[in-house]
């Protein structure tokens, strides 16, 4: 078990902890994908501005949980995945998603709740899901993706793949029985799966020292004998290389846990005003803001200027707005779809049935003496 | 008499009853620092501290588990469960303990616990998130469930709920937090296992709970104004026990009932109250019962689907007609 | 056709099923090493070894949900839980995931699983390890129940539970495994959805599923030894979909209907039932639909308590007299 | 956390393991407690005994769970714990229940499922409960007794007591949700709680080192912060010193992780063959009888001799047949009373009928066209 020495969350200026991306030693192919990294985190920024923005005109609705804040550590993550390899994630997924590759389109079509969302409209905001790009939802259920991102390692397992499940979860869901049950399994059993704990330091307004009786997340691996580490998550590069080691060791049948130790820039979700954040936590957020400290420190190396960042911006800013209005453009789920997914393989007598419809047709009165 | 919502009729009673006794405590997720995911415990860690509003971790098993233990050491902890869909982790203690604590050891020690959670669809949080599983707790012996439908049966059965001594599941509802109407002063609890006739009439019964017994209500004023109809109207109340005798009395009367739930029809709770009235009142009954519920699928987050699959007014006023035009057929 | 006992039949079925497919494997507390808590699983973990018979952890919830993932990637895991007492602990895995996952992601993946678990009072294990609560997977859209009564129908609808697409809750009884029967050779899948007529007749309609359906078929032999009475027994053996066509047929014919179930009354599977004929064959009906029901209680260890507690065949003979003589004073 | 060091189970002969009780230093009562100790242990192997037979005699009936192999650990534990203190067990609880000092008739009732028995006749073999002696119950899913344990504790603790809880449980329980859930709720908050493993190796056939991936399970208390130990079980002073630090700890408002390590000298139920062990192992067990290796240890101290140690077998065995005889004549709790407990507050509209009851009495069938 090899921890990051970090200092504690808010305690330090972030830009100082991002690690070195110096000239010396770094090749051109090593620029390009730190500046990669930094467009997909300004994609996601982007990305979820306009769905708060969409959700408080009304065009999204249900819950709402934004990455603002966790965009290193969602890009640090997925950059170290194999397309092949599998993704669960909890509900606040729509930079995993995008970032993942499937179309900002479809990702916002969903949020709106239309046909051409990747869940079709069905799943909304907690719920993403796309087979092809591998990613297995999106799940509202605290802790509920854990046994079934555990599954999905047994079943590569079982087929003799090579692939590896990869599963976030935030950090109040490491208090959860499925946490501990499928951890101890997928440690018994081998199999390969890296369980990432996004610790942002809240469950809802609840924070991890009030939540966790061992704060340090990390070190929760212990129990079932399963590697961990730590590392900072507002660096995408030291969540690259941490996720890499954690994702080599899954693939070799040692499943990992990773803690990646981030921010929640706003509340809770959309709606959430956050009030039981002091002024001062939330003066400090904007010190921690990954976007920002990462895009200064390429600057500060030379690979980006004020006009390229501005760029990055306007691109990101587009493709979001076009994202929007595809989503406005599609089309709702028609209601005679309502019955086209209760079942799989179909059954005779499935009831499909409106609430306004009776459940049998209203038979002729048979005259009097005549039912028998 | 005071008018006010049916989250604030919740929060003041839960007040009341702490100042009114040191074993009463709050327990749940976000129900201190963030006030509640709903607000209805808002301010009052302000007031009660850490000891008596205590938050949990994320771990309804763990939780309610321990509140179940608490109280069988006589304190009085009411536990919110955030959704009721949550309540599913949290099972296994609730069925398998709580409910049977009392029996198992032949009397020897009680479980004085409240479970305080909304159930409810329609806010689009999609199939997980929207359902009304109260089902689960109404079937259980050794449970009582309650399901208040208006400010002052909210404050009514939450005094009761707290004050008796087996396990309540309290089932509230998303939709129902805004809604308003008079609650009386004193803290007269109601009694559990009561259903009320919340609108004479003599044309036909309509019976529901929670939100539904709201529609219901509704309903029944708007199709007086609008047809002169006389309609009944049933707030069922209490779940378990079913107050089976003011159904049958109501539909001898009437001769016909309708059924409302916000649940999935097949095996809802409206099951229950159909075959209770098509037993008891067999000879009295001129149409068959008729149940309006949500359609049987995981419930869609996209709006329109969303709306499709849950009971509305217009529902309820056509199986109105329905059951009418066919009570008449029968009578012809 | 052979002749073999219920348990043999699953584990036969069970084998040629992992012989014949792959991607067919099992998970379970105590399947492997120990040969299954009922023996269902005997020999198996020699034959197939650990890979595809998996010994898990305590753990319903973890090891239910790695099913069901397993099974999202194109496996068809077969689960055992030991009894369904201990299926609430999995309940959120079942009801939250297998059955909305092909929904909520708008039928993007699909999960063929089967979960078989026993249900059963009837063996002194107590409150906790002797409930009948299918009912809480068959009221849930996504899901699949059924409930086989003989040693066929449990080799029928295995086979078709395995190759279906979606999850199966495949309910056992404890009390049927040594019972004996005629099991056809070849391996045609039963129908998931369909109830059958298991004896024709024309006075009264006997409704069961599971053990219940085995009593149901005793009491029409005997009553038409003793009696001469001549009635028609329906095996539901599909609880989700509910075959409401042949209940409402038989109804049609016989003018009465008693239902007979190992739940609780109240709320219980039977009150779907009842609600369903009294509706689809309202008016057919000579007498309201009679429900025989376990006591509304928690299941009491004592002996004399027990036996008090569940219904037995003389109960159910008394509810039909009973009610052969309300429908006599009817057709007077 | 401190770890007894010792040697992995029936890899080392048992009497050797037992610390030493030497006649240097050793007081007369230091003497008397642990011939008391060997006392109860023998009893609760007598006991259950009877209860094996009991149950082949159909006398008794469920599941029946013996605490064959963990006299020791029994009378170690309870030997640490006041009169005031609160216990928890799973099923396998007949000894605890004894040794607690609820008389053995009422226990062997409650086997017989007679009014006399601890629980009425309601609970049987897995649910013993006793207000008095705070022996709060014998639970039978696994697990379920853990998270209300901790509300008992929590309960002390709101309302400023001194009393602990001890919670007893398997190995194989340790892999259960609720023991992860709890185990947090306990450390975050402070709770006066021991939770005691009693690891015998076995979960019905499954060894620990196929169920728990950390199969030194006293080693989980680290991912709670919590402070733990293990204890050899064979030895009932090694128990009981270790279950007095715990207590301690909990006392002082440090819950405490203890595991136990035992012997299961039978099958997992009385019913179970238990064809899972190697004739190795069973003639191991042998070795490792804490009755024997106690007894023959206070024989080697001088504090018995055979008369002694037959005297109090015999005794023993007339208390376990005392308590069978009054069992068996004790009535069956009369069937008017099935309704007693379901409800401690009663309220109207509960449902009291017997299975061959109809819901409504048959009402006189009105006459035509009467009814309205
Ligand atoms: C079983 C369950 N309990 C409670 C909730 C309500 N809830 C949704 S998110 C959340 C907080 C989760 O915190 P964390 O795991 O830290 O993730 P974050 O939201 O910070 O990303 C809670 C309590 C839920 N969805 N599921
Ligand atoms: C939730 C649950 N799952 C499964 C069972 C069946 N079961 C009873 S005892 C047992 C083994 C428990 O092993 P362990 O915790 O080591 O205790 P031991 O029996 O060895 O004392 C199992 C699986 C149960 N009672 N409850
Ligand atoms: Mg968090
Ligand atoms: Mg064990």
């Amino acid at each position: 078990m090899t921890a990051q020495t970090r200092t504690p969350r808010k305690k330090q200026n972030a830009a100082a902890r991002i690690s070195p991306v110096t000239a010396a030693g770094r090749t051109v192919e090593d620029g390009e994908r730190l500046i990669d990294f930094y467009r997909r985190m300004v994609l996601i920024r982007r990305f979820e501005e306009r769905a708060a923005r969409g959700y408080t005109q009304a065009l999204i609705g249900g819950y709402c949980h934004l990455n603002l804040g966790e965009e290193a550590a969602v890009v640090g993550l997925l950059s170290a995945l194999q397309p092949t390899d599998y993704l669960f994630t909890n509900y606040r997924e729509h930079g995993y998603a995008i970032t993942r590759g499937i179309d900002p389109n479809r990702v916002m079509a969903e949020l709106y709740g239309r046909v051409d969302g990747v869940s079709k409209g069905w799943g909304g905001s907690m719920h993403m899901f796309d087979i092809d790009k591998r990613m297995l939802g999106g799940y509202g259920i605290v802790g509920g993706q854990i046994p079934l991102a555990t599954g999905v390692a047994l079943a590569i397992d079982y087929r003799g793949g090579h692939e590896v499940v990869l599963c976030t979860m935030g950090d109040g869901t490491t208090n959860i029985g499925a946490f501990h049950e499928s951890l101890n399994i997928a440690a018994l059993w081998n199999l390969p799966i890296v369980y990432v704990i996004i610790n942002n330091g809240l469950g809802m307004g609840t924070t991890v020292e009030k939540s966790s009786a061992e704060p340090e997340l990390y070190k929760r691996g212990s129990a079932y004998r399963m590697a961990s580490e730590r590392v900072d998550g507002l660096d995408p590069v030291a969540v690259a290389e941490a996720a890499g080691r954690a994702i080599d060791s899954a693939r070799s049948g040692k499943p990992f846990l990773l803690e990646v130790v981030t921010e929640r820039l706003r509340g809770h979700s959309v709606v959430d005003p956050a009030k039981y954040r002091s002024a001062e936590e939330v003066a400090e957020l904007k010190e921690n803001d990954p976007v920002q400290t990462f895009g200064a420190r390429l600057v500060d190396e030379g690979l980006l200027d004020a006009d390229s960042l501005a760029k990055i911006d306007e691109q990101a800013t587009a493709r979001v707005a076009e994202a929007a209005a595809f989503a406005e453009a599609s089309a709702f789920p028609d209601v005679s779809t309502l019955f086209d997914y209760t079942y799989a393989t179909p059954v005779p007598n499935d009831s499909r049935r409106l609430p306004g419809q009776p459940l049998f047709e209203p038979a002729p009165i048979p005259e009097q003496g005549a039912a028998r | 008499m005071s008018i006010m919502t049916y989250r604030q009729a919740l929060h003041d009673t839960l007040r009341a009853e702490m100042l009114r006794d040191q074993n009463v405590f709050l327990m749940g997720e976000e129900i201190g620092v963030f006030d509640g995911s709903y607000k209805i415990t808002a301010g009052l860690l302000a007031e009660f501290g850490e000891k008596r509003v205590r938050d949990t971790p994320i771990a309804e098993e763990g939780f309610t588990g321990a509140a179940i233990g608490a109280a069988m050491l006589g304190l009085r902890p009411v536990v919110e469960i955030m959704t009721i869909n949550f309540s599913l982790l949290a099972l296994d203690q609730i069925v398998n303990h709580a409910a049977k604590i009392y029996g198992m050891f032949g009397g020897q020690a009680k479980v004085p616990l409240v479970i305080r959670t909304p159930g409810g669809g329609g806010q689009q949080l999609g199939a997980t998130h929207s359902q009304n599983i109260e089902l689960y707790y109404a079937f259980v012996p050794g449970m009582k469930v309650v399901a208040p439908s208006t400010p002052a049966d909210a404050k009514a059965l939450l005094l009761a709920a707290i004050r008796d001594d087996d396990p309540v599941l309290f089932l509230e509802n998303l939709s129902l937090y805004n809604t308003k109407g008079e609650v009386p002063d004193d803290d007269t609890p109601a009694e559990i296992g009561k259903a009320a006739v919340t609108r004479e009439g003599r044309d036909i019964t309509l019976i529901g709970y929670s939100r539904m017994a709201h529609v219901a209500s509704q309903v029944a004023e708007q199709l007086a104004a609008s047809d002169g109809l006389d309609i009944e109207v049933i707030d069922l109340r209490s779940l378990r026990p079913l107050d089976r005798g003011t159904l049958i009395e109501s539909v001898k009367k009437t001769h016909a009932a309708v059924v409302l739930e916000d649940d999935w029809l097949t095996y809802g709770i409206g099951a229950e109250i159909a075959a209770t009235i098509s037993d008891g009142a067999f000879d009295y009954l001129d149409a068959p019962v008729r149940r309006v519920a949500m359609a049987e699928v995981p419930l869609p987050y996209s709006k329109p689907l969303e709306t499709a699959a849950l009971p509305s007014a217009d529902d309820v006023i056509g199986a109105i007609r329905q059951t009418l035009d066919a009570v008449g057929h029968r009578r012809r």
